[in-house]
């Protein structure tokens, strides 16, 4: 395989300095958000990064973007060297990458109109002329299935799934390469994150787009990632193609991580096995494997040395002294298949819920 | 209300002093302390005019003026029990005199040449050039005669945080901005014989600083002060309405109020202006408006009841006559504008005026404001904190200004603002003519009476019909007293209200 | 058959605004009995924490109970005097949130906050309610539990945050815990740590627990009993097993399908179109109609009763049994 | 907690050297020459130059500074322009009696603007809670001077039952006790206001916050969630603003000083200020921010002792 | 804790109100126009702006024409509402003070806040300015804004124009406070990251992000701050700093009437009068923007 990444990360590292003093100048502590990340972003394919709260995505997620100045580590967008890109260069490159936040509360200037919000990367980037702007504003508003005259209208007028639409909307203005989504459907209730999960998906078919999908839902993940990276205090443990990652973990974070995830299904109740406490402050992280401290078949070489990513049988990389030997855990197999009343529900609800949808398209 | 201490005499004022050595301020604030704290070889009597003994029982005065030989009084001590000799009067006035205390006031002295005691009572003060102001200059508070050894003591600090003098009362404590605590002085006897009494009657005095008008007046009337001769002139026909206030006046008080005009200005440089100016302006109504009656409008330029006045000065001065202030200024050229401001040779009539903010000033100058608006003249106010004002009225920025001062003769306030050595400052006008300075001379040199009248009043009318200044008010000295206080009465000099205040004395 | 620890008949809760009245909660039936967890879950805005507040008579200013009972081991609660309230919240019925980061007093120890909950109902010494805190933060299994005591909220993580709540909640041994979302601001490995935990207490203790949730793992992990929300109305009741296997309501389905999940591959979900319509402009008819594939003139114009189909297994559709109108 | 008192003192230190320097360039901008202050209005030309040379106003300006700096750093603030009076001792005579005052009017002031905040959030949006934010409201828009007159004709003209001129003796005699019931009410009338307003924000702000309805939950009275859990966690925005507002006293300090001939040391610099001299109005001008500094240092404090969570920082 | 915990708070002046997207314009007027004393305090300040903006036009005589014959007379004695110590009508000088002090506030409160507003956003945008600015401010702040006007009035000389400049500095820090509050939580809002992340320039992210989603505080803080910077007026008045004379300034005209307190009341009680109302509006109306623009207050 010699194709080339579209994003490719090697070590990309970035320390939060903690300032004290008069002004501000003296650094007592460093936050350690991303510690020494390698990752590649192919084209049309999505890369999802799971991991507990205040593990380093969202920072992962600014510093792909370039949003912040990585601490150490280099950056390349299609080959090209972007760690220290001029502000020049750096614009350019915007229009390839674009992100999508977590919050779509937050996220909307309140100030703008919808119209407004959604053109404005093409106003800053100097893409077309009014009309010609107008109209792409029409067209990507209907893609994310809102009418054209929602563009009038202010962020606060919409809920929460709508909003996202437009967030995603506004990341499609320039036909990027690369879309970063930062936990797009986190905030969203179950049945709106659906549709947010579905758009994803069909427009990345439709555009061959990149996702660099941050979540901290595995079942959310599962369902859209090619590739998955498990990360824990500010470092990837375990990165792979998704069925070796979900059927065949070899890191004990991304074990327990599995396990921990609750399944709508009563029948397994009680068979999680907990990871006991919590994760470390990122401000001094332990030494060694910084799981050592949680995991469950941690030896004295985990407290002392830091283990590397490295290549397994399955296809991924797992940072852990023991990978080959750890127990196997393989949730699959004591999971029970959905009820057959279910299915055939569930099956009813389709059929009926896309000749609902056509319904209505014949209609309008 | 408020329960006074008994033998205790709480007097109130608006201002404080900057300090009570006697040679080291000019504030009239100072005086009316000074004059309590320490004596001088001479006093005034009530009527402004006649010099009356003091420290000295006699003098005399050689014939060519020159020199002046004061007898004392043997009995005099000082606060700190010690007897004071003629040593000590020289000592006061060397201390006045010598260059390193930079005094003031060093001026009122006149040239002297020498002052020495011939024995332990006596002392000459020799001139080096007659001086016919000298005995009243001495009866000043500048003059006065303090403890050498306080002196000493204090150094820098004299009369600051402490005094030693001959005066009636002895200093107790200083709160600047608050208040002066003085003791009676249990030696003095020595009192002026413009007093029924030679010793004070008054156990202590606490002179109390309240600037707000309102402040004082209530507390006059509520009984938490005695007396006070700062009272707003707004208040005084009420207060005296009230049985249990005494309210004296104090007719011969001499503290004028003027405009001055720098005379070497644009505008003001226009004879014809300052006529003009001194036709527009109704003191009289300036002068109700200020002092609610009391205040005399000044139709002269020095204030009639002062030793050598002239008399011809009130016929020169201009009256009342918004028309003929017109009519002045079109026969000088002055054109009146599409504005409403007059103009002659692309100069506008309007010029800038300095002066203290005080309760009075505003009211008077907004009223003269007014008045020279309607004769097409336009002029700038602006007033000043009492302190920074010194300051600004030294510089040359301004083209008027407005002022009050006290004065004893009127030789004295002649030689004081009009003389060409005097300028910048107090001569702010820049009033340089050698017929002024000659007159003025020759008056301060007079040894007669006669001579000094002559030229006093030759340059009274000379100022007059140029104009330099315009007179306003002559200020009241009004004292209001309260119940627990009897045999008050009003002197002034220098703006001391109650001199030495040895006939007072409290009911209780 | 024994009283149930919480019955809840009828019960609508209203909230008077400029913009017309909302019913956030509307004629709910419920019922939750000893040592059974009933979960309730809905999408935001349904009305579930209305109506646990509605339980704990705390429903906030513009809103009052305006109908229905609520039967506290067979005690009708719902207009009880604010005094009586008192003795009974916190005492026989606790209550924890789902966010701890803010629901507990920063300015506060730990300690103090659990003292001064554990005093308000009984009568003993500040050192013997030290001791029951104590106590009660090792029920919850919180490490070092001596240090905490002393400790303030934000030296603690959230999982043990979650922690000291559950204390908090337990230290007067309540018949009924109700759990607003006690897990959704957690990490799912914290989540799971906190769910283990009340299970176990509830095996201890025998406790009723109403546990709120829109998360339907969470639901499969804990209920005995399931309740699903729809706009202020209960739209379909029955056991655990019931909702799982036998979803009957459009709108269950509709959560289920919409749920990603880890042990099958789908390649699209199925969504339900549309959004929660807002409370002060409620549809005619079926509440869910508007969204609803299956919804016909009838749903359009006339509410569904909540009715049996089986022993336990209530469902408010018209089209209930949907196969019978595929 | 140590720490973070001594690093906020630390953080002061700039600021008074600031303040230090814009107060001394302030004062070289003055066109009022000092020795014409000090020789008086009637000196002649050769005395202001003398006086001038003596005082050192021939030096260049960062020498001036650096000497005044220096002496500063000794304790010696210089002497008087106008009486020569070692300024130390005139603000050491002043200070007393404006942090009486101040102390006086915060005294009943702050509890009582406390109080109308905390009643008029709970509650909100009743007669009450309007009647309240009324007076406040109407409490801040008053001029000073024009309060302390009125009370002046009522209570010490009018009826006559308290003094007004000046301070009766220290704070622990009933004179002077006597002596600042009217300034201080009319001090401390100002603000009221501010606090009850502030106070009533930020009490509603908590009063919807979840520990609130944790502390409901647990079965707390309502006294006790108000009182703890309410208006504890409220104090600290309420102790920020008046910690703000102590500037703003100071100018209601200077008032009311004048109108009650406090000798207070608002009324010194004014008049220090107003007369050119310079050293005193140095004096004044580093006391007064150093005041306020120390008070938003004991705020800083204060929030250290309010919320746990900044002493931890 | 970051940079905002200085030496004088960890929290910024005014109670931060969270920007928060639910803010309508259409609504926010709605809530003030339902609020019936926001109504009545509108009402009185669009009355009074009026009054002030054709006091020449409306005043029933020339403001500067004394007449000392007919000095502090009682309202009704002469004209409506007597006349002054200098015998000008009230009603006239009224019109006119107001007139002046309107102004004086207006020039300090845009000169304080503008200033001010660029020292905020300039400390909130560059963190590395924020030090130095911040601690300029609390030099500012630590410096008792009437010393300041003091000093003011003693370079330029006493008059309008210091006590415009007094003012304005002295609502500097203030503003600069109230502006780098609000724009820290602006800035670490999502939708600016996205705005930088479309590669935005710095001006135009200011411009379109940061100013108008401030604005709301900015305008509540502008409307106590004006009624604050009338009273602070009135106390340099006081002191003699105020305007000079002829100008009518309600300040002024209060604090030089209180001279006759006792016996011609109206002269210094109305325009106190005055003063008292006109903050009372604004106050009024900047506490019920407040309550409009928080959406924690509003029902
Ligand atoms: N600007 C910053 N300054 C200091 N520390 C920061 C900053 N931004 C993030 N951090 C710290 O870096 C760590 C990683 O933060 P990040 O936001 O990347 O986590 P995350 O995985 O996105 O968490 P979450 O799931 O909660 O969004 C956290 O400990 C956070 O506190
Ligand atoms: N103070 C209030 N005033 C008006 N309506 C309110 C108020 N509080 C709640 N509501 C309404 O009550 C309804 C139910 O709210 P509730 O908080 O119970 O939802 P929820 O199911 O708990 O949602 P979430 O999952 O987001 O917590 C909402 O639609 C809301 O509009
Ligand atoms: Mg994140
Ligand atoms: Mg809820």
């Amino acid at each position: 395989m010699t194709m080339q990444p579209l994003l490719e990360a090697r070590g990309l590292q970035k320390l939060f300095p903690i300032t004290k003093g008069i002004f501000r100048r003296r650094v007592v502590a460093e936050v350690r958000a991303v510690d020494g990340v390698d990752f590649d972003i192919m084209p049309r394919e999505t890369l999802a990064v799971v991991g507990e709260s205040g593990c380093g995505k969202s920072t992962m997620a600014r510093l792909a973007m370039r949003l912040i100045e990585p601490s150490a580590g280099t950056l390349r967008f299609e080959g090209e060297d972007i760690t220290h890109a001029e502000k020049g260069d750096m614009r350019r490159l915007r229009r390839d990458m674009q992100i999508v936040f977590q919050d779509p509360y937050a996220s909307l200037n309140p100030r703008m109109t919808v119209a407004e919000i959604i053109a404005e990367p093409m106003v800053v980037h100097g893409v077309g002329d009014g009309p010609s702007q107008r109209e792409r504003v029409k067209e990507l508003l209907r893609r994310v299935d809102l009418a054209p005259y929602h563009g009038q209208r202010y962020p606060h007028e919409f809920s929460g799934g709508q909003r996202q639409r437009i967030g995603v909307a506004r990341a499609l203005a320039l036909s990027p390469k690369l879309i970063v989504c930062d936990e797009p459907v986190s905030a969203l209730d179950v049945s709106i994150q659906a549709q947010i999960v579905n758009l994803l998906q069909d427009l990345q078919q439709e555009m061959g787009l990149s996702y660099l999908f941050i979540s901290h839902g595995l079942a959310v993940v599962k369902h859209v990632a090619d590739r998955v990276a498990v990360m824990y205090l500010g470092q990837i443990v375990e990165i792979g193609p998704k069925a070796a990652i979900y059927g065949n973990p070899r890191h004990p974070y991304t074990q327990a991580l599995l396990a921990a995830a609750p399944q709508p299904d009563p029948s397994r109740r009680g068979q999680r096995h907990e990871l006991a406490g919590d994760v470390p402050s990122p401000m001094n992280p332990p030494p060694g494997c910084r799981f050592h401290t949680r995991c469950p078949f941690v030896q004295e070489r985990c407290r002392a040395e830091m283990p590397m990513l490295r290549e397994m049988a399955g296809g991924q990389q797992a940072a852990c002294h023991f990978a080959e030997t750890i127990p196997v855990y393989a949730p699959a197999l004591t999971m029970r298949a959905p009820s057959a009343k279910l299915k055939a529900r569930l099956a009813l609800y389709k059929e009926r819920h896309v000749a609902a949808k056509s319904d209505a398209a014949a209609t309008a | 209300a408020q329960q006074q201490q008994p033998g205790q005499l709480t007097v109130l004022r608006t201002i404080d002093a900057d300090n009570y050595d006697p040679i080291r301020s000019t504030a009239t604030a100072a005086a009316e302390i000074v004059y309590l704290l320490a004596d001088t070889l001479v006093s005034v009597d009530f009527d402004m005019q006649t010099v009356q003994p003091l420290l000295a029982e006699s003098w005399e005065v050689s014939d060519d003026g020159l020199t002046y030989t004061f007898k004392l009084r043997q009995d005099v001590k000082f606060c700190s029990g010690r007897a004071m000799t003629a040593e000590d009067v020289v000592f006061s006035f060397e201390r006045w005199l010598s260059p390193e205390s930079s005094s003031p006031t060093k001026f009122r002295a006149g040239n002297v040449a020498e002052i020495r005691a011939i024995n332990d009572h006596t002392v000459e003060y020799r001139l080096n050039e007659p001086y016919s102001d000298l005995l009243f200059q001495l009866a000043l508070s500048f003059a006065s005669v303090v403890d050498r050894e306080s002196v000493e003591e204090l150094g820098e600090n004299f009369g600051v945080q402490g005094f030693g003098g001959t005066g009636p009362y002895c200093w107790n404590s200083w709160t600047p901005r608050q208040e002066v605590v003085l003791d009676k002085n249990p030696h003095y006897t020595w009192g002026p014989p413009i007093y029924e009494n030679g010793t004070p009657q008054v156990e202590r005095m606490v002179w109390r600083v309240i600037p707000e008008a309102n402040t004082m007046m209530a507390a006059v009337q509520t009984g938490q002060a005695d007396m006070t001769y700062y009272m707003a002139p707004f208040a005084i026909e009420s207060l005296r309405a009230i049985p249990t206030l005494t309210v004296q006046q104090q007719d011969n008080y001499l503290y004028d109020n003027f405009v001055g005009f720098k005379t070497d200005k644009p505008v003001m440089n226009d004879p014809a202006m300052r006529r003009a100016i001194n036709q527009a302006v109704n003191r009289d109504a300036l002068a109700q408006a200020a002092f609610f009656g009391l205040g005399t409008a000044l139709h002269s330029l020095l204030n009639p009841k002062v030793i050598d006045y002239d008399p011809a000065t009130a016929e020169l001065t201009p009256a009342y006559d918004p028309d003929a202030a017109i009519a002045t200024l079109e026969e000088a050229g002055w054109e009146l504008g599409s504005d409403g401001v007059r103009v002659k040779d692309g100069q506008r009539a309007e010029f800038l005026l300095y002066g203290i903010r005080n309760t009075q000033n505003p009211v008077m100058m907004e009223g003269m404001q007014a008045d020279l608006r309607r004769i097409g003249v336009e002029m700038e106010i602006q007033l000043w904190d009492g302190t920074a004002a010194w300051g600004r009225l030294a510089t040359q920025e301004f083209d008027a200004f407005v002022l009050s001062y006290p004065y004893v003769t009127a030789t004295e306030a002649l030689s004081l603002y009009f003389r060409s050595t005097q300028m910048p400052t107090p001569n702010r006008m820049n009033w340089n003519n050698e017929e002024t300075d000659r007159l003025i001379d020759e008056a301060r040199q007079a040894t007669d009476d006669e001579t000094r009248k002559a030229a006093i009043g030759a340059a009274q009318r000379q100022l007059v019909e140029a104009d330099v200044w315009m007179p306003i008010v002559s200020q009241p000295m009004i004292l209001v007293s309260g119940q627990r206080v009897e045999g008050a009465r009003p002197h002034g000099i220098y703006g001391a209200g109650i001199y030495k205040g040895l006939d007072i004395s409290l009911t209780d | 058959m024994t009283v149930p620890v919480l019955e809840i008949a009828g019960l609508t809760t209203i909230f008077r605004t400029s913009m017309g009245d909302v019913r956030a909660v509307d004629g709910v039936d419920l019922a939750v009995e000893r040592g059974r967890t009933l979960c309730i879950v809905g999408e935001s805005g349904c009305g579930k924490s209305i109506l646990s507040l509605s339980v704990m008579g705390l429903v906030p200013t513009p809103g009052r109970i305006a109908q229905g009972e609520i039967f506290f081991e067979g005690r009708n609660i719902a207009g009880l005097s604010p005094a009586d309230m008192r003795t009974i919240r916190g005492n026989q019925i606790a209550m924890i949130f789902q966010e701890p980061m803010t629901s507990l007093n920063p300015v506060h120890t730990v300690g103090f906050q659990i003292v001064e909950a554990i005093r308000a109902h009984q009568r003993v010494s500040s050192k013997a309610a030290r001791a029951l805190a104590l106590e009660s933060l090792k029920k919850v299994r919180i490490p070092s539990p001596e240090r905490r005591l002393d400790e303030y909220p934000h030296q603690l993580s959230g999982g043990m945050r979650q922690r000291v709540m559950i204390a908090m909640a337990l230290s007067c041994e309540p018949t009924l815990l109700i759990a607003d979302e006690p897990t959704t601001a957690l990490d799912v490995t914290i989540q799971a740590q906190i769910l283990n935990l009340l299970r176990d207490l509830q095996a201890e203790t025998g406790m009723a627990i109403v546990l709120i949730t829109h998360d339907l793992g969470v639901v499969a992990e804990i209920a005995d009993d399931v309740a699903v929300m729809y706009a202020g109305k209960v739209v379909e009741r029955g056991s655990v097993g019931d909702i799982f296997d036998d979803p009957q309501h459009p709108y269950t389905l509709g959560l289920m399908g919409s749920m990603p999940r880890i042990d099958e591959e789908t390649d699209r979900l199925v969504a339900i179109d549309g959004m929660v319509p807002p409370p002060f402009r409620l549809p005619q008819g079926c509440r869910f109609n508007p969204r609803c594939p299956f919804a016909d003139d009838v749903c359009r114009s006339e509410q569904p009763q909540l009715t049996a189909l089986d022993e336990g297994h209530l469902v408010a559709c018209h089209k209930a049994p949907l196969e019978l109108y595929a | 907690m140590l720490r973070h008192t001594i690093q906020r003192l630390l953080i002061a230190i700039p600021v008074l050297f600031g303040v230090l320097l814009v107060g001394f360039l302030l004062m070289q901008v003055v066109p009022t020459d000092p020795a014409i202050v000090r020789a008086g209005p009637t000196a002649t030309q050769d005395i202001v130059e003398q006086i001038r040379r003596q005082l050192g106003l021939d030096q260049p300006l960062w020498y001036q500074f650096g000497l005044y700096v220096w002496r500063l750093a000794q304790g010696d603030l210089g002497v008087s322009l106008i009486n020569n009076v070692p300024v130390t001792r005139e603000l050491a005579a002043t200070i007393g009696p404006t942090v009486e005052l101040m102390f006086a009017s915060l005294f009943w002031s702050i509890p009582l603007g406390i109080l109308l905040g905390t009643v008029g959030a709970y509650y909100r949006g009743t007669i009450l809670d309007r009647a309240i934010m009324a007076v406040s409201v109407a409490g801040v828009s008053i001029p000073v001077f024009f309060l302390g007159l009125v009370l002046i004709w009522l209570f010490g003209f009018h009826w006559q039952l308290l003094p007004f001129t000046g301070r009766g003796g220290p704070l622990w005699s009933w004179e002077g006790i006597r002596a600042i019931i009217l300034p201080a009410i009319t001090l401390g009338g100002v603000f009221v206001g501010p606090v009850a307003r502030m106070t009533r924000t930020s009490v509603l702000d908590v009063l919807g916050a979840d520990h609130v309805r944790t502390a409901r939950a647990k079965g707390l009275s309502e006294r006790v969630v108000v009182l703890r859990h309410a208006l504890r966690n409220a104090m600290v925005p309420v102790v920020t603003l008046i910690g703000l507002q102590i500037g703003f006293l100071l100018g209601g300090a200077v008032v009311t000083e004048t109108v009650f001939s406090w000798p207070g040391i608002g009324r010194l610099a004014v008049g220090a200020i107003l007369s050119s001299d310079m050293p005193m109005a140095q004096g004044t001008i580093i006391i007064l921010s150093l005041g306020f500094i120390l008070i938003n240092l004991t705020v800083d404090v204060l929030y250290a002792l309010l919320d746990p969570r900044v002493r931890s920082t | 804790m970051s940079d905002v915990t200085t030496t004088t708070g960890a929290v910024p002046a005014a109670a931060p109100i969270m920007v928060e997207d639910t803010f309508v314009r259409a609504s926010v007027w709605r809530v003030l126009t339902s609020d019936v004393g926001a109504v009545i305090a509108l009402v009185i300040v669009g009355l009074l702006v009026f009054a002030a903006a054709f006091a020449p036009w409306i005043a029933p005589s020339d403001p500067y024409s004394s007449d000392l014959v007919n000095m502090l007379k009682a309202p009704g004695e002469v004209g409506l509402l007597g006349t002054d110590a200098q015998g000008r009508d009230m009603i006239t000088r009224l019109l006119f003070g107001l007139r002046t002090t309107l102004l004086m506030s207006l020039a300090s409160v845009v000169l304080g806040c503008g200033i001010g507003a660029v020292v905020g956003f300039a400390a909130a945008y560059y963190p590395r300015l924020s030090g130095l600015l911040m601690r300029l401010m609390d030099v500012l702040l630590s410096f008792p804004a009437i010393l300041f006007g003091l000093a003011i009035a003693a370079i330029f000389g006493p008059g309008l124009i210091a006590v415009v400049i007094a003012l304005s500095v002295a609502t500097i820090p203030l503003m600069a406070r109230v502006v780098r509050g609000a724009a820290l939580v602006v800035m670490h809002q999502e939708y600016v990251e996205g705005a930088r992340s479309i590669g935005m320039s710095d001006r135009r992210l200011i411009l379109k992000y940061l100013l108008p989603n401030c604005l709301s505080q900015i305008f509540v803080f502008v409307s106590l701050r004006f009624g604050q910077v009338i009273l602070l007026g009135s106390a340099l008045s006081f002191i003699g700093l105020g305007a000079q004379p002829p100008t009518a300034e309600l300040g002024t005209m209060a604090s030089d009437g209180r001279a006759y307190l006792f016996f011609a009341p109206h002269v210094s009680a109305l325009p106190s009068l005055l003063i008292f109302i006109v903050v009372l509006a604004l106050n009024v109306l900047g506490d019920a923007l407040r309550d409009a623009l928080d959406p924690k207050l509003r029902k």
